[in-house]
């Protein structure tokens, strides 16, 4: 657009340019916000190098990760050879920690992925239908929200013995009610918003509705839970592995390394040391990340 | 006068808990037995309070809500029995324009999208069929210099005013609601957008069902205009009439309450109503209004009073 | 208000049902033969069925389910396959020191984590909310047991300070405690934080200012009250995570509570006391969310029974 | 001729955004005197409220800044006031009552409680005074059952009720000037006139100033004494109320009395102003009004022009109107 230089103003147009201005996606918009957020930044970068670490992880490892020998064992950091040191099996730390991070990201990935589609679906019938339905599925959302996820763990593990799958499970037949609880409320709000009610009043069917409407106003929010329950995952995952309930040797599982350390806690510090940080770091990364998201799709939605 | 939209007995109650078995206790009486008829070419005025139900109704017949009790008939058939292909017809007859400028649009989606949402079927095939259609309802609706890949957020409430009309107008539509169109927006706005809303109805022959609160505007725009009270009609009447001489003791009590842009006639005696609307959750027995009404008497509290009239003014008080 | 809560607690029973009912069911899905736990892998298969009769596991799921919950109403929670004691008694003996614990650490929490997220909230973007805000995504961020295992070895090993594992006195406590308690003192003053920044929004804090309140009485009074309330909803499952947190930091620190229990008899597929301390912590986690809606109804007018 | 209550003199006030300056509050001044009524009047974002805040002490700030004028109370410059000293003359005198009556009190006190703590903040008096003389401040605005309302949390009183509490809260340490901020353009038209009558019947009583913050006319006509219009910040004309609504001489003024429809018979067609108000982060040069106005000129788009006296008590800023 022009500005009216030496004619009247033309009645419509209004005066100044950027009122109608240049095409500016929210999509665009997004990216350049978080391009600026700081925790966002940060966070992205550290899951982003950990993602990178657990791919790459045959071409960063020194050794393989059950190679023993008990020539080497408990050397501390820094020597030739083993960079973070070797536990009491003479394994080196520092390979062992590279893939470790496979098996927090795929367990953490596998859960949240699963947990999404669930939380989503469920989410989205209580909110969308609404009525008895929605009576019935929110009772069923709290309470499972309500409910501690390690407890739920613990009772499946006992079940089906120790291992990843049993924790994956467990993990995920809780964890679908963070994503279910704000999918739902999300729903109930758009629901009654105008622009439904104007697609439903040009003919539009429930499918056009949830696709086209209901869903990219959700991904916001949803990205948020997501990252956040990357975080959770991963802890819980650790958690059964140190418990010995999760990762069963030799999977080189962060939990299950601090584990292994926690009996030679007073000679060998490093051992108890190194997958803690891994574990910190990562959690810490999906929590910056989550931050950070919320702040820039939504700075009022709450923790 | 043939009747484009009858209503006959519409009611509609929203449950406000929701309970897994049994019925909900508190229920929401929104719109109450409403029976009248909205003649083609007609612009029938819908005026109330908040609580008065007159949203509710406005979205209940385009069956955006289904009726709790009652039928719609547009052109004689009753909107609650098409099949998927006849509610798809209707859809592209009867259309809504919304108050609030700013949720009426998915912030995701470009204003062509938006406009071009309801062009499911006929001559709009192709993507550019579809745009050329967009930028002539642009032009119509006096916004033929914007870009149309353009988001919401980059317009100003008057300009969101006119692409919510341009997409209710996409599908060609012969009777629209329009849900209090002008109420969120600043004066010098709100008359350019009456005097679009009265020039489309002029070249278009559209059927209005106005929504408002503002006597002011209903007044300017409407032939004829309905008055609503806790989900009851309480009067109806050709406009000049009704301004004139109202006889619902209600619709007099909301004529005397609006302020008067003439500083020479604030002197004037006026009646002031007293207490305010009670709630639709628990609506007074009988007449809704006796509660408030100066003439208020036994029969009031008992009996709920039928709108009864000729057909140019007809009022529902068992002392008018 | 009353019958609000009795509503609720009528609502209770029947959760406690299908909560032990499912804890029941899984625990006999478990593919090991108890009759094997009991008596060995070099028992007869007539000692393992004399072994599966007494223990009443040779009868249909429904029948063994209503004998125990017959017999568990009587105070009988059967005995722990391994060392024969009785459930009851290593439950009650387990109890209080899960309550001291999940206590402290959750009073710990609160008193650290409301003040913190309040001045972290009236000094926002200053050094203080920083440092306080860091402080607490460094909390959510360590999981429980490594911080448990870092104290130990800095205040036991290190330091010597404080016992590293066990009971029995205040000073056994500490550590414990605080491991349980940094993640919500984390999470606490973040919603903290948040709820007095979105109240600090709200109009009505506007209308405070007109009337020539004191910053002090605004944000100490009215704000406060108001941010604490949501707060104040979010208890029932924090108590519900204690519960579970309380399961890992009680085997890294020996401490004799229910979740040590727990842990140890599952790794030893003691399945009766795995099914009573199972069942007793979902029931708790179900009274705690009622305990904190409660508190929340009572906190806030605006919620209608 | 009594001093002003307010003289607020050359104010100007910007809000530093990270899009750029908003110039808010751009070089106003406006006088009310003892018992008089002002009513500004604009549109939205043309500058009324925060003007009003700025009377207050109630600028956010950031992004807030008061970058020039004065702010005279009684005389007294409110500027360079300390915020301890603005916040002993807020509630006291003077006093503000704001447009959504529904969020304005603080939802888990009491009435009583929110009634009382005005008075116990700039009275020296006793708990049970302050019970009394806030039950009597109840009764004013006409609440019944006033004792038995002080219990009440505010959720349970509809929104008229609400803005009685408002004003009684406003009244209670009887301010020489009392500012409304669009009181009544959330409630209903029946109750609107219920607050309006009230707003009129306390205004003789307590002899107080009124500084009426509104968008709508027909409130104007019916409340003020003389009217402030507001545009993109500025004041475009001032006059009695009777002389704006008989002889407006801003182009702006004229258009917007045009384009009312009102109860009165007989219009076939509203006038309107063409386009939409100027977005603040980007005001046209000169006057701000040129390109919606019907008979600017080249020097409108370049210079922008003062508010100029046309008649006694009638002034208005524009090129074409000194004429």
């Amino acid at each position: 657009m022009t500005k009216p230089t030496e004619t009247l103003p033309d009645p419509e147009a209004p005066w100044d340019a950027e009122a109608i201005g240049a095409p500016f996606s929210p999509w665009r918009d997004f990216l350049v916000r978080f391009a600026g957020n700081k925790s966002a930044m940060v966070g992205f970068a550290i899951v982003l190098v950990l993602c990178l670490v657990a791919i790459l992880a045959p071409w960063i490892a020194l050794h393989p990760i059950a190679e023993q020998d008990l020539m080497v064992s408990l050397e501390p950091p820094l020597t030739e050879g083993f960079p973070l040191g070797t536990d009491q099996f003479g394994r080196d730390i520092f390979s062992r920690l590279v893939f470790g991070a496979r098996v927090s990201l795929q367990v953490g990935g596998i859960v949240t992925l699963v947990s999404m589609l669930i939380g989503i679906t469920v989410g989205c019938l209580a909110g969308y239908h609404g009525g008895r339905l929605d009576a019935v599925l929110s009772n069923l959302i709290n309470l499972v929200y309500g409910f501690p996820l390690i407890l739920v763990a613990l009772l499946l593990v006992a079940v089906i013995g120790p291992g990843l799958e049993g924790a994956m499970i467990a993990t995920g037949l809780v964890i679908w009610a963070g994503f279910a609880r704000i999918v739902r409320g999300e729903v109930i709000a758009l629901r009654n918003r105008e622009f439904v009610m104007a697609a439903r009043a040009l003919g539009r069917g429930n499918v056009w509705i949830i696709v086209r409407h209901v869903l990219p106003n959700i991904i916001g929010p949803v990205l948020v839970i997501a990252s956040f329950t990357m975080a959770v995952a991963v802890i819980i995952e650790t958690s059964l592995s140190f418990l010995g309930l999760g990762a069963q040797p030799p999977t080189p599982s962060w939990g299950s390394m601090l584990n292994e350390g926690r009996s030679v806690i007073y000679r060998a510090w490093w051992l108890a040391t190194f997958p803690g940080i891994a574990i910190a770091t990562l959690v810490l990364g999906f929590n910056l990340l989550g931050d950070g998201l919320r702040d820039v799709l939504d700075p009022r939605m709450r923790t | 006068m043939t009747a484009l939209v009858e209503l006959r007995g519409l009611t509609k109650h929203f449950p406000l808990d929701t309970v897994m078995w049994g019925t909900p206790k508190r229920v929401v009486h929104a719109v109450d037995d409403v029976t009248l008829d909205i003649a083609a070419g007609e612009t029938l005025g819908l005026v109330g309070e908040t609580g008065s139900g007159k949203s509710t109704l406005g979205r209940t017949i385009l069956h955006l809500n289904a009726p709790t009790a009652g039928v719609v008939r547009y052109r004689g058939e009753d909107v609650g029995g098409l099949d998927r292909a006849a509610m798809q017809r209707f859809r592209s007859r009867a259309q809504i324009v919304f108050q609030d400028p700013y949720s009426s649009f998915d912030p995701r989606m470009t204003i062509q999208d938006i406009i071009a949402e309801g062009m499911v079927h006929g001559a709009h095939r192709t993507r550019a069929a579809r745009a050329a259609r967009v930028r002539d309802l642009l032009r119509t609706v006096g916004l033929g210099h914007v870009y149309s890949d353009g988001y919401p957020h980059q317009f100003s409430g008057g300009q969101r005013q006119r692409i919510g009309i341009a997409r209710a107008l996409a599908v060609d539509p012969e009777f629209v609601v329009l849900d209090e169109p002008v109420s969120a927006l600043d004066v010098s706005v709100q008359s350019q957008v009456l005097n679009l809303l009265a020039s489309l109805r002029e070249q278009l022959g559209l059927t209005y069902l106005f929504i408002s609160h503002d006597l002011s505007v209903v007044r300017y725009l409407c032939t004829r205009v309905a008055v609503m009270y806790l989900g009851r009609i309480v009067e109806l009447a050709e406009t000049r009439a009704l301004y004139a001489a109202p006889r619902h003791p209600y619709t007099s009590v909301l004529l005397a309450a609006v302020p008067i842009a003439d500083p020479r006639r604030r002197h004037r005696p006026r009646q002031v109503l007293q207490g305010e609307v009670p709630s639709p959750i628990h609506p007074p027995p009988g007449c809704r209004f006796h509660t408030r009404c100066p003439k208020a008497t036994t029969i009031c509290r008992e009996e709920v009073p039928a709108l009864a009239g000729d057909a140019t003014h007809m009022v529902a008080c068992h002392h008018a | 208000m009353l019958r609000y809560v009795l509503r609720r607690l009528a609502l209770l029973v029947p959760m406690a049902f299908i909560i032990s009912i499912v804890v029941f069911v899984a625990m006999r899905m478990i593919p090991v033969d108890p009759g094997e736990l009991v008596l060995g892998p070099w028992a007869t298969a007539e000692q393992r069925e004399l072994a599966r009769q007494k223990l009443g596991l040779d009868q249909s799921i429904p029948v063994q389910y209503l004998r125990y919950v017959t017999t568990a109403f009587q105070g009988d929670l059967g005995r722990s396959i391994k060392s024969g004691k009785e459930v009851t008694e290593l439950i009650r003996a387990t109890v209080p020191n899960s309550l001291m614990l999940g206590g402290t650490a959750l009073a710990l929490a609160y008193l650290i984590a409301i003040p913190l997220g309040v001045v972290a909230a009236v000094r926002q973007n200053t050094l203080v909310d920083q440092g306080a805000m860091g402080f607490a995504l460094i909390g959510i961020s360590i999981p429980n047991f490594w911080l448990g295992l870092l104290l130990v070895l800095v205040f036991a090993v290190n330091l010597r300070w404080l016992p590293a594992t066990g009971s029995g006195t205040a000073a056994h406590l500490i550590l414990p405690a605080v491991t349980l308690g940094l993640q919500y003192t984390a999470i606490v003053a973040r919603m903290t934080r948040s709820s007095v920044l979105e109240v600090l929004r709200q109009d009505f804090v506007r209308t405070l200012h007109a009337k020539g309140l004191r910053r002090g009485r605004i944000i100490y009074m009215h704000v406060l009250k108001n941010a604490v309330i949501p707060v104040i909803s979010l208890l029932g499952l924090h108590i519900g995570g204690v519960v579970g947190g309380a399961v890992i930091v009680e085997t890294i620190f020996a401490w004799p509570g229910m979740g040590a229990l727990l842990v140890n008899s599952i790794i030893a597929r003691d399945y009766p006391i795995v099914q009573a301390v199972l069942t007793l912590l979902g029931v708790a986690v179900l009274l705690a969310n009622l305990l904190a809606d409660v508190l929340y109804a009572a906190a806030d007018r605006r919620i209608k029974m | 001729m009594a001093d002003p209550v307010l003289d607020v003199r050359d104010l100007h006030v910007a809000l530093h955004t990270r899009r750029g300056v908003i110039h808010a509050v751009d070089h106003v001044s406006l006088h009310i005197d003892p018992g008089e009524t002002l009513a500004l009047v604009g549109e939205s974002g043309c500058g009324k409220t925060m003007t009003a805040l700025s009377v207050i002490g109630l600028v956010p700030k950031p992004p807030g800044v008061i970058e020039g004028g004065q702010v005279l109370l009684g005389g007294d410059d409110l500027v360079p006031k300390s915020d301890e000293e603005m916040r002993r003359l807020r509630g006291d005198r003077m006093a503000m009552v704001f447009q959504e009556p529904m969020t304005s009190l603080d939802p888990v006190f009491t009435i009583g409680a929110q009634l009382m703590e005005t008075l116990l903040a700039h009275r020296a008096i006793s708990r049970a005074d302050a019970h009394a003389q806030s039950v009597a401040m109840l009764k004013r605005v006409q609440i019944p059952e006033a004792e038995r309302r002080m219990d009440n949390y505010p959720h349970e009183l509809s929104g008229g009720m609400r803005q009685r509490v408002m004003i009684a809260i406003a009244l209670l340490c009887r301010p020489d000037l009392l500012i409304a901020d669009e009181p009544t353009t959330a409630l209903d038209v029946t109750t609107q006139a219920q607050i309006l009558e009230l707003l009129r019947e306390l205004r003789g009583e307590f002899g107080m100033a009124l500084l009426l913050i509104t968008h709508a006319l027909g409130v104007v006509a019916e409340m003020a004494d003389r009217v402030a219009v507001m545009y993109a910040g500025r004041v475009v004309e001032t006059a009695g109320v009777e002389e704006i609504f008989a002889n407006p001489r801003h182009p702006y003024t004229k258009g917007l009395l045009a384009s009312i429809p009102d109860l009165a018979d007989g219009q076939e067609r509203l006038a309107t102003i063409p386009g939409t108000v100027p977005n603040l982060l980007h005001k046209p040069p000169g006057c701000c009004f040129w390109p919606r106005c019907p008979i600017a000129e080249a020097r409108c788009r370049a210079q922008e022009p003062a508010l100029a006296e046309l008649a006694p008590g009638h002034q208005a800023a524009c090129w074409k109107a000194s004429a």
